[in-house]
This record gives structure tokens, C-alpha cells and sequence, in this order.
């Protein structure tokens, strides 16, 4: 990997714990409106996974989809002015927090209904399955959404049917104030896999460089025409599971415990002892990136909002 | 012209929009070696083969869902649900992602996909499969609902359907599979979302769609032997919903009645009758009567079924009450 | 009498029937630990143990039909849908299971259980978690659906339902917890199925329940201090429907606004129409109207979601229209 | 066990298979409606497994459901009279074919919807948990029905609260046209139950003797609260699917191949082999069933039909 690359998923992790930290206080300032769910904590996760896509791979997540969309080359912009709700917005306003998706840079969005985006992956994956196109669905989506109905559909249906879908697992431990073990009939997610007789692994979430070392052997499996695969990666969410989380399920030093393994933290260190960056550039990306998510404020809160016409647009593609 | 079954008219518009454009293809419960449930698609897996013509476990939530997946990459699935009672299974998929993906994502979103189910009792299947809940499926923008009463209309609109760019639920009905109607030769597609008058009348208008079509016709001709002369305006598509021709024959009769399948409560008839109130008013002669399903789980008996079921001389009745 | 929230109101009648029986319970997602998404079970897990509030796996078909099932033990369990919009995934358990059971089985099977769920848009979240499709449950015969506008009602209405045989979805909406009313000192309940006059009037009818009361009353306070009396009648329960007081007050008013929240067509203003049109007819001096959301998927933008909702100016218009 | 018990079992056997052959025949008469699924060929699997249950076992299952019923201890009668949808049938001429029950017998139903009644079945094994009763719940589900989403999240729920349940899946290698190995992710079906960590087991359900054992031990260890236990049982159906099923998935010669190993045929063998039933014997029973049969016919035919008042009853149990 060039030095280059390695600086862009620093860059890429801290863009995303900047704009989620943001994106905090404009909540707090009444600017943002809706769920909020921040991503802190787990950045390593999508950053690391999506760094080894190919751009004909196609990505769909759930709600939690601000790094996500970073990571898919979303400008911190575009994702600004979509939690302001303007029409600059990259859904125009019209989706929101929850609701952001570029399918020219092939993700297919932030989906609020738990779970229930995962038949739409594997519905993706047929379709270049169809056309022989050489792309893998990346489905990335909540240990709690391992117990709904439609996991279990979408599992069985990719297995049967060969596809190219690459499911990934994103334990943070907790369903809202649930944790896995009280919601879970097994808390080590990846054997739920065992059950559609489907390759998988495990992988540490809080170390970029390990998740992206699975991520990329996974999709080369996949890609391979060897069926979907099932990847669980271990992480942790710093913040609650959405503004005005009373968190009452967990204790602060069970918090502190993770925030010791910083994804970020990690990797700044690996860089650094691996000679790979200096100190000095890094704080430069940091403060860098500080800039670029003001930029990214002001063009938001300069945006337009939606014209009233906007509402009665795009209820039907034909009239 | 050729008098062909619905069923036929059915299977022929799969089989052209197949041949027609590659990008088609069925998917749902027993399409391919079975034939299609009610046999609609026999014969297509020899053709097409069974990826195109492609079997699924017992899943509706990810047979919808897949088929949304599938046209978000271009492709034009045709999804089947063996019947509307199992569309429940699926109703988080069909109200919540097939009509809103487009909208919510300021429209970059786009799924031609087609869900083919099956309404409608009186054939003793018990309450849980002899449901006519087309109204729930109506109440939601962003999906298009589409149900026909004859071979010729289910023929066009299927076309028109699978055409489309947009969500479709498109609702047969079990009890007119062998319905034999005269339908153009040819390629010819039927717009959606336009009412059609089935039948000319001068004394009252009859507002229906799909099997209760055929119940109002027949009715129609009993009281034709009185003299009494009504209008049938058949909606085909319960969303979008056209009014123009209901209110036009409204106006020449000012007098109504809606006949459904369904129950009464938020169904198609409520819905129809306050629409001719708010838009033609002062055409009102006579109180709006609405036929439909008594307000009960469909009972497996025969009496019990076929007396919860609007019959013809339900419609005579409610015909001649708003005389 | 006392003043108090929505929420205290739910939670204090969930809490004297757990107090009251023991066969009552509480399940569903984040229900326990948390306290409820709504704070509506704040600290009942540490004083009836987590057996009794019980937190469940993501599951809202298993929610339901658990539920169901200690049902028919003997149990009468009160499942917690997070909101509605959740609902559709467990719509084949409460259309399909709960709203046949007793019926289909000859009345063997009696399933005294509760579904609590929330309904409503205005707080920005977008269109798969905003909507209030209350009238596709009252679409099926065998489930009630009640869906109270006051403190007074939320409670006595909750307490029926859980001493209810009958299965009843229980509609709470999101942005009236907050909404302080009088309520009766100690035990009392309010009987299922019973419309209210919520609003003395003479010149015109308002006909609402839920949120939408809360919005007619401002607009009527309104009216009022232009001289124009509306009385308001809320429905708290729409199935059954009682519409004997919209009557009452109709054939006294001779006018009529509905305003509910959800989409304009196949809602719960068609029903109610066509039903005042049927019943009393003769009574009628202008054209219904109907007050509802805009047909579209809720947008995420503030401006937009709040012109899509039916504000106090869209129920003062509609009461000048028809006067 | 006692003679009269091993003759009690061929007894049951006989008469579900009989009662289905009958039955056929009035559909073809027309006089019965709806839905007609038979369980010819299945006899050995209910008739095994209900013979060990005690009577605080609750029983639910799907729409194949008239062997199960009548091993729940409904006569032949009323199973006739609901088939003809008589007011003296056991759902009074309401439910049919798919919706039998009788809940004095402890016997919770035929339901019709793939897969919904397994989360009920998690909700009655929960109400016998909190009332304290030592009744297991036996749910009986068919191959298809393991791939809905409602079975996973009644397995993960049952597992999650180690609930006292015996879920048991007849695979009869189909779900209407499709085998098993064309819509699961895994043929042995057992192996779903690894997904939940639970304990499983896979017994041939030609053999009612095995099936009987296999089913014995699965209860015991449910009832002695180690949570729930996962059966696969390995059987056929002679017949299509329901009435008019055209029969085009598969060869008559693998029926043929099936029948061979017919669960009467094979438990009759070892009746007169170990010398515990004489030909005689279980030739009188045969003819006794016959009779049993013809009377419930009689009794069914000459059964009222429901008032029409009927019709509006039980909509609900309060006005
Ligand atoms: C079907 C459905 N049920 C409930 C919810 C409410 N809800 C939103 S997020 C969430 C927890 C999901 O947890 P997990 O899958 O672990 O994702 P995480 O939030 O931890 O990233 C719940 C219960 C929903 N959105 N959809
Ligand atoms: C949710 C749902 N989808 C589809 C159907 C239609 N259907 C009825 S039985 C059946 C096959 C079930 O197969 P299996 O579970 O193996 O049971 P078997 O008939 O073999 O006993 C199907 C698809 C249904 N009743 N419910
Ligand atoms: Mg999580
Ligand atoms: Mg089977």
C-alpha cells in the first residue's frame, strides 16, 4: 500500500468522527432534526471494509450511515446539508439522517427498518448475478438485526442461490440498550452462519488493518463465485444508540474499557511506529479535516431549503 | 379480436414482455415447475428457464425484496405472491421500502418492479386465504394498485405494468382465472390509473372492479329485463384512482352504487362514495349505497361464505334502494 | 380529579392492571432496562422484575405472536410495537392471527392480549418512521382498534383493553405524551367502542380522534372568537365505530369537517363520510370535507413534513368551507 | 408398553390413513371444500410423537393437520363433520380442513399462514414457563416452513428465554413443489438448529418405534428445563400437496421407492414379528376402522349445517 493510502483512511476516520461530533452539537442546536445515530467509535469498521471495494461493488447499510456514506465518497458536504435537511442535501433533504444514498458511487443507502434491507441486497447481488457482472453486494447491518425475520430470508435466499454478497456483522455489542447475549440465542453472531452452512470469520473491528485484511479476503471469495460470506466484525459504539440514549444498560467504565482501543488511536500508533507518518502530518490531516467539516457547516447552513414544490417530486417516476 | 381466458390474457402479457425485453423475469412460489399456482406461468420454465423463471423457498419478505433489489440494478422482476393473504408476510416490503426508496432518496431510487398477487374468497379456503384487502394497499403513495375485471384490461395493464419505472401491486382475482373475454391481437398496452365505463346505462352508475365487475354485470342485465338501465364504471386501479369517469356518469344518473369484495369498513366504497359527495354534490339524488363483504373472518362453510360475500341480488337490491 | 401527562396516564393504567392481576405482563422491544422508547415503562422492570417486562429480541412477528400465544394460556400480555410503522412486520400475526383465531376456531381460542403501538408524524423522521396508517388495522373484523386524544381516555380506554377477551391494538401517537389533561382520581375505565363529544358546538361538526383532536380544538378556539361554535366529536375507537354521537351532532349542525393525520384516501374521513352521508342524509346542507395528510411518503425536511400535515389554518379553512 | 398400547398405535395409524383416503374421496365428490392436504404417508410421525406426550403438552401445528388432530384425541366424526363444515364439526364449520382444534384436548390448531403459528408456539411454551406448568408445547412444522422469517425468530426467541418447546419439522422432502435441497440452505435440516445453539436430533419417520423413542427423550430433556430441543423427522407424503397438486416435481417411482418403507407396512411387520399383534388381529382393527369411518361419514353428512346466524358469532368474545 502507498503512503498516500495510508493517509487517506486516517483522513477518512477522523473526517468521520469530526463530522459525527458536529453533527452532535447541531442536534443539540435544534438544527438537526429526526434520530441521530452517530458512528463514534466505529470507524474503522466501514472505512476498512469499504477501502478494499471495487468500484463495482455495491454497498447498502442501515441507519447508521453517515460514516458509511463518507467512506463511499459522499462529500462531507453533501452529508451536512442532508442532516440539515437542505436541498443540497445528497438525498435533497428529503431522507435525512437515516436516509442518505449515491447510487452513482454505487451505495444504495441508509435503510431505518431493521433489517429489512437485507433482502434488497440480495436482491442487488442477483441482479449482477443476471447481468454477469463481477460486483459483490457489501451489506453491512447490527448484531440486532440478526433476530429479525428477514436475516434469516435473505441469509437463506443468498446461500441458495449462490450470490455474490458479502454480509457483514457490525457487533457493537448492544440493540439499542439490548445486549447481544439477552437478544441472541448465540453471541458469537458468526455462528448464526453455520446454520445456512455459510463461510465466515470474525474479525477485530477496532483495528483498521485487520478488518481490512478480512474484508479483502472475504470479497475475493465472494467475487470468486464461491457464495456469499459471513463476516462479524467485533466493535463498539462510543456514543448512545441515538441522541437522548438514557444508556442506562451500560456502565461508563465499560465505555472508557473500548475507548482505550481507539480505531483511531490504533492506527495512529501503527502509522507512527510503523514510520509509515509522522506526528506531524497527522495533526496536519487533523487539522485539515477540522477545516474541511466547518466548510461543510457553513455550506450546509448556507444551503437552500427545499422548495415547496419539492414535496409532491418524485412520489412516482411517472406521474 | 380473440376470446381468451384471464388467465390466458394473464400468461400471454408475461410471456410477450419476457420475450420483449430481457430484463424480465418472474420470481415467487412455485412459477417454474409447478406452473404458477394457478397456473399462469405453465410452460415458462421449459422457455425461459428457471433462472428467469425462478422458484423461491417460502420467504415473501425476501421475494419482495429481492425483486427490489433486483430493479434497483435495472432489472424488471416480476415478483409473485401466491396470494394477497400472504402478502402480509411481505407488507413491510411492499409499504415501507417498494413505495418510498424512490421518494426518500430525492428520487435516485428507481424500481420497476411488479408484485402479482391474488385476491378474493368464496371458495371455502378459510378465513386466513380469502381475504379482499385492496383498499389497505391503496392508502399508500408512492405504490401503485392495480386490479382488472377482464381478460383484455388484464392483459393491457400487466404490459403497462411491467413497463413501468414505478412500484406496481397488480391484484387478480382467484374466481375469474377462467373468465373468457374478447382481447385485441397483438401488442397494445392499457394506461394505468384510468376508469373505464364496462357498460352504458342511463339510471344508475355502478362503481366496481375486478370479480365484482362480473357480479354488477350480472346484475345489470337482471334489471335491464325491468327496464331499469345501469352504467358500470369499472376503476381498474384503486391508486392512482380516476374519478373523470365516475363523476361523468354520475352526473347523468345521480344516483350510485359502489360494489366491493371486500369489507365495508375503509374499504374501496368509502372512499369512492365520499369523493362523488366532495365533487359532485348537487348531482346527488339519492344516497350513495355501498355493497360489500359483511364484517366478518370469510367462514369455511359454503352457506355461511357465499352470505358474507356480495351476491347479484345484493346489487339489484341496492340498485333499486337508491331508485 | 388530577392533572396529568399522556404518558403517566399509560403508564399509570399499565401499571394498576399489573398491580391489579397478575396474569397481565409487558413485552417488547426495550420495554425493560430502558424504560420504554417513550419512557412510557420508566422504572417498572425494577419493580415487576424483567419476567414481567419483559425486553425481546428485534422480532416484531415473534412479539406479536408470543403474545398470542401466552394469549391463549391465559395470560393477558400487553406487547409493545415501537411504533407503527414496525407493525407491518408483524401484519400477517395481527391481521391474520390475532383477528381470526377466536372466529376461525369456532370460538375455542380467546386471546385477551394487547398491542401497544405509536402512530404519527411532525418530528422529522422520515418516511418509513412518520406515518399514521391506523386505518388499514381497522380494516379487519375481529381486531379493535382504539386510538385515544386525551390523558382521560388514554387511561380508561387502556385499562378496557387489558381486561378485554378480544385482542385490541392500542394506538398511542408520539407527540401527544407531553399533553397534560384531567384525570379521575383511582380506579376507573372507559368501555371500548364509545365516540365522544369532546367540544360543545352548534354550527358544525368536527369528527377527529388522536393527535388531530388536539389540532381541531385549537382551530375551534379559534373559530370561536370569530363567533363560529364548532363541536367536536372524538372517536377514540376505530373499530368498532360508534357513530351515534357524530350523528347526534350532525343532524344538529348539519355540517361536518373529519380530520385525521393519515392519508387522505382509503382513511378513516372516507368511512366516516360515507357513513353520515348513509345514516342521516336528509340532514346534509354542504359538501363534507375531508382534512388529511398530503399523499405523499413523509419527507425528512421540516418545512416540507409540516406542509404534508394537516395544520390548525387546513381544519379553519375546511370549517369555513363548508359553512 | 402394554399390548393394548402397541394396538392403540396401529389403531391411530389406520384410521388417519383411512379417514384421508375417505376424505379424498368426498372432495372428489365435492363435498368438501377448500384446501384438502393429506397426511397419508406421515401416519408414523404424529401418531409417535403425540403417544408419548402427557396431557399438559400442548400440540399446535399447520394446515396438514387432521392425523394430528385425531392423535390429539378428536374422534373421526368430528373431524369428518368440520371437513364437510358441519355445525357439529370440532371448529363448528369454521375453520375447515387447515383450522382444526380443540383446546380441552390440548390441541391448539391447524393454521394455515407458513411458519405463524411457530411464534405462538414460543408464546404458549412462555405462558406454561410463567404459570409455573411442566407442559411442554410440541410444534409441528413442515421442510418450506423452515425458511420464513418467523422461524427464526420464534428459535431465536425460544432460545433466548429457554423456553419449553419441541419444535419438530416433518420433512417430507417438499414444500409443495420445491425440495428441500432447491429452497434451504441446508438439506439436513437439523443443522438450522446449530444457527441457535440448541440441542437436535434426526429420526426416520417411517418407523414409529423410532420416532416414538426419539420424541420420548426430546420431551424429557425439555421438560427437565434445558430449553428447547430441535426434531427432524424423515418422512414422505404419498399424495400432492393438497387436491390437484399436478405432481410435476417429482418421478412415481421415488413415490413408489417411499412406499416400500410405508410406516403402517413396517410397524404391522413388527407387530406379527415380535409376536405381539397376530395377522387376525390387526385384520380386525382394519375392519373396525373401516366401520369407524363409514359411521363418521353417516354422522357428518347427516350433521346440520350451521345457522345463519352463526355467521356473525365470535367475531368477538365482547359484542
Ligand atoms: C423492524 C424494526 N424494529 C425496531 C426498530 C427500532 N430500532 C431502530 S435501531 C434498533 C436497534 C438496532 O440494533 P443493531 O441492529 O445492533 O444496530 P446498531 O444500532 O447497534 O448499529 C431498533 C430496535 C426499527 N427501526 N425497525
Ligand atoms: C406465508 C405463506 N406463504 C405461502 C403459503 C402457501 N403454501 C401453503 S403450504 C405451502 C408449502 C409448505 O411446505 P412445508 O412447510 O414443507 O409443509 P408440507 O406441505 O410439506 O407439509 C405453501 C407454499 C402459505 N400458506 N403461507
Ligand atoms: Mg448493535
Ligand atoms: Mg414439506
Amino acid at each position: 500500500m502507498e503512503k498516500n493510502e495510508y493517509l487517506d483512511l486516517y483522513y477518512q476516520m477522523v473526517l468521520i468522527r469530526i463530522v459525527e461530533e458536529q453533527a452532535a452539537q447541531l442536534y443539540q442546536q435544534g438544527k438537526i432534526g429526526g434520530f441521530l445515530h452517530l458512528y463514534i467509535g466505529q470507524e474503522a469498521v466501514s472505512t476498512g471494509l469499504i477501502s478494499v471495494r471495487q468500484p463495482q461493488d455495491r454497498v447498502i447499510t442501515a441507519y447508521r450511515d453517515h460514516g458509511v456514506a463518507i467512506n463511499c465518497g459522499i462529500s462531507a458536504k453533501e452529508v451536512m446539508a442532508e442532516l440539515l435537511g437542505k436541498a443540497t442535501g445528497i438525498s435533497k433533504g428529503k431522507g435525512g439522517s437515516m436516509h442518505m444514498a449515491d447510487v452513482k458511487k454505487n451505495f444504495w443507502g441508509g435503510h431505518a427498518i431493521v433489517g429489512a434491507h437485507l433482502p434488497l441486497a440480495a436482491g442487488l447481488a442477483l441482479g449482477d448475478q443476471y447481468q454477469g457482472n463481477d460486483g459483490v453486494t457489501i451489506c453491512m447491518f447490527g448484531d440486532g438485526a440478526t433476530n429479525i425475520g428477514y436475516f434469516h430470508e435473505a441469509l437463506n435466499l443468498s446461500k441458495v442461490w449462490n450470490l455474490p454478497v458479502l454480509w457483514v456483522c457490525e457487533n457493537n455489542q448492544y440493540g439499542m440498550g439490548t445486549a447481544v447475549e439477552r437478544a441472541s440465542a448465540v453471541s458469537e453472531i458468526r455462528q448464526k452462519a453455520e446454520g445456512y452452512a455459510m463461510a465466515n470469520g470474525r474479525v477485530d473491528g477496532m483495528d483498521i488493518m485487520a478488518v481490512r485484511e478480512a474484508s479483502r479476503q472475504a470479497l475475493e471469495q465472494v467475487r470468486s463465485g464461491q457464495g456469499p460470506y459471513f463476516l462479524e466484525v467485533i466493535t463498539y459504539r462510543y456514543r448512545g444508540h441515538s441522541m437522548g440514549d438514557p444508556e442506562r444498560y451500560r456502565q461508563s467504565d465499560e465505555i472508557r474499557k473500548w475507548q482505550e482501543n481507539d480505531p483511531i488511536g490504533i492506527y495512529r500508533g501503527y502509522l507512527t511506529s510503523q514510520k509509515i507518518a509522522s506526528e506531524e502530518e497527522l495533526d496536519q490531516i487533523d487539522s485539515q479535516v477540522g477545516d474541511e467539516v466547518q466548510q461543510a457547516v457553513q455550506f450546509a447552513e448556507a444551503s437552500p431549503e427545499p422548495a415547496p414544490e419539492a414535496l409532491f417530486e418524485h412520489v412516482y417516476v411517472e406521474g | 379480436m380473440s376470446k381468451i381466458t384471464m388467465r390466458e390474457a394473464i400468461s400471454k402479457a408475461l410471456w410477450e414482455e419476457m420475450e420483449r425485453d430481457s430484463k424480465v423475469f418472474i420470481l415467487g412460489e412455485e412459477v417454474g415447475v409447478w406452473g404458477g399456482t394457478y397456473a399462469v406461468t405453465k410452460g415458462f420454465v421449459d422457455h425461459f428457464g428457471p433462472d428467469w423463471v425462478r422458484d423461491t423457498p417460502i420467504a415473501e419478505a425476501a421475494i419482495v425484496g429481492a425483486a427490489i433489489g433486483a430493479a434497483l440494478t435495472g432489472l424488471r422482476p416480476v415478483a409473485e405472491l401466491m396470494t394477497i393473504n400472504f402478502a402480509f408476510s411481505a407488507m413491510d416490503h411492499i409499504v415501507n421500502e417498494a413505495a418510498k426508496l424512490h421518494y426518500m432518496f430525492g428520487g435516485q431510487l428507481v424500481l420497476p418492479v411488479v408484485i402479482r398477487t391474488v385476491s378474493g374468497g368464496g371458495r371455502q379456503l378459510g378465513a386466513t386465504h380469502s381475504q379482499t384487502p385492496d383498499a389497505i394497499f391503496a392508502h399508500f403513495p408512492g405504490l401503485k394498485v392495480v386490479a382488472p375485471g377482464t381478460p383484455e384490461d388484464a392483459k393491457g395493464l400487466l404490459k403497462s405494468a411491467i413497463q413501468s419505472d414505478d412500484p406496481v401491486l397488480f391484484i387478480e382475482h382467484a374466481t375469474l382465472y377462467q373468465v373468457r373475454g374478447e382481447v385485441p391481437d397483438g401488442d397494445y398496452t392499457i394506461p394505468i390509473g384510468k376508469s373505464k365505463i364496462q357498460r352504458p346505462g342511463r339510471d344508475v352508475t355502478i362503481v366496481t372492479y375486478s370479480k365484482m365487475l362480473e357480479i354488477s354485470t350480472k346484475a345489470a342485465e337482471q334489471l335491464s329485463q325491468e327496464g331499469i338501465e345501469v352504467e358500470i364504471v369499472d376503476l381498474r386501479s384503486l391508486r392512482p384512482l380516476d374519478m373523470e369517469p365516475v363523476l361523468e356518469s354520475f352526473k347523468k344518473t345521480n344516483r350510485a352504487v359502489i360494489v366491493e369484495e371486500g369489507w365495508r369498513s375503509y374499504g374501496v366504497g368509502s372512499e369512492v362514495a365520499a369523493r362523488i359527495y366532495e365533487q359532485a354534490f348537487d348531482y346527488v339524488d339519492a344516497p350513495i349505497q355501498r355493497v360489500a363483504q359483511e364484517e366478518v373472518p370469510l367462514p369455511y362453510n359454503r352457506n355461511l361464505e357465499q352470505l358474507a360475500l356480495p351476491q347479484v341480488e345484493d346489487v339489484v337490491r341496492a340498485v333499486k334502494e337508491v331508485l
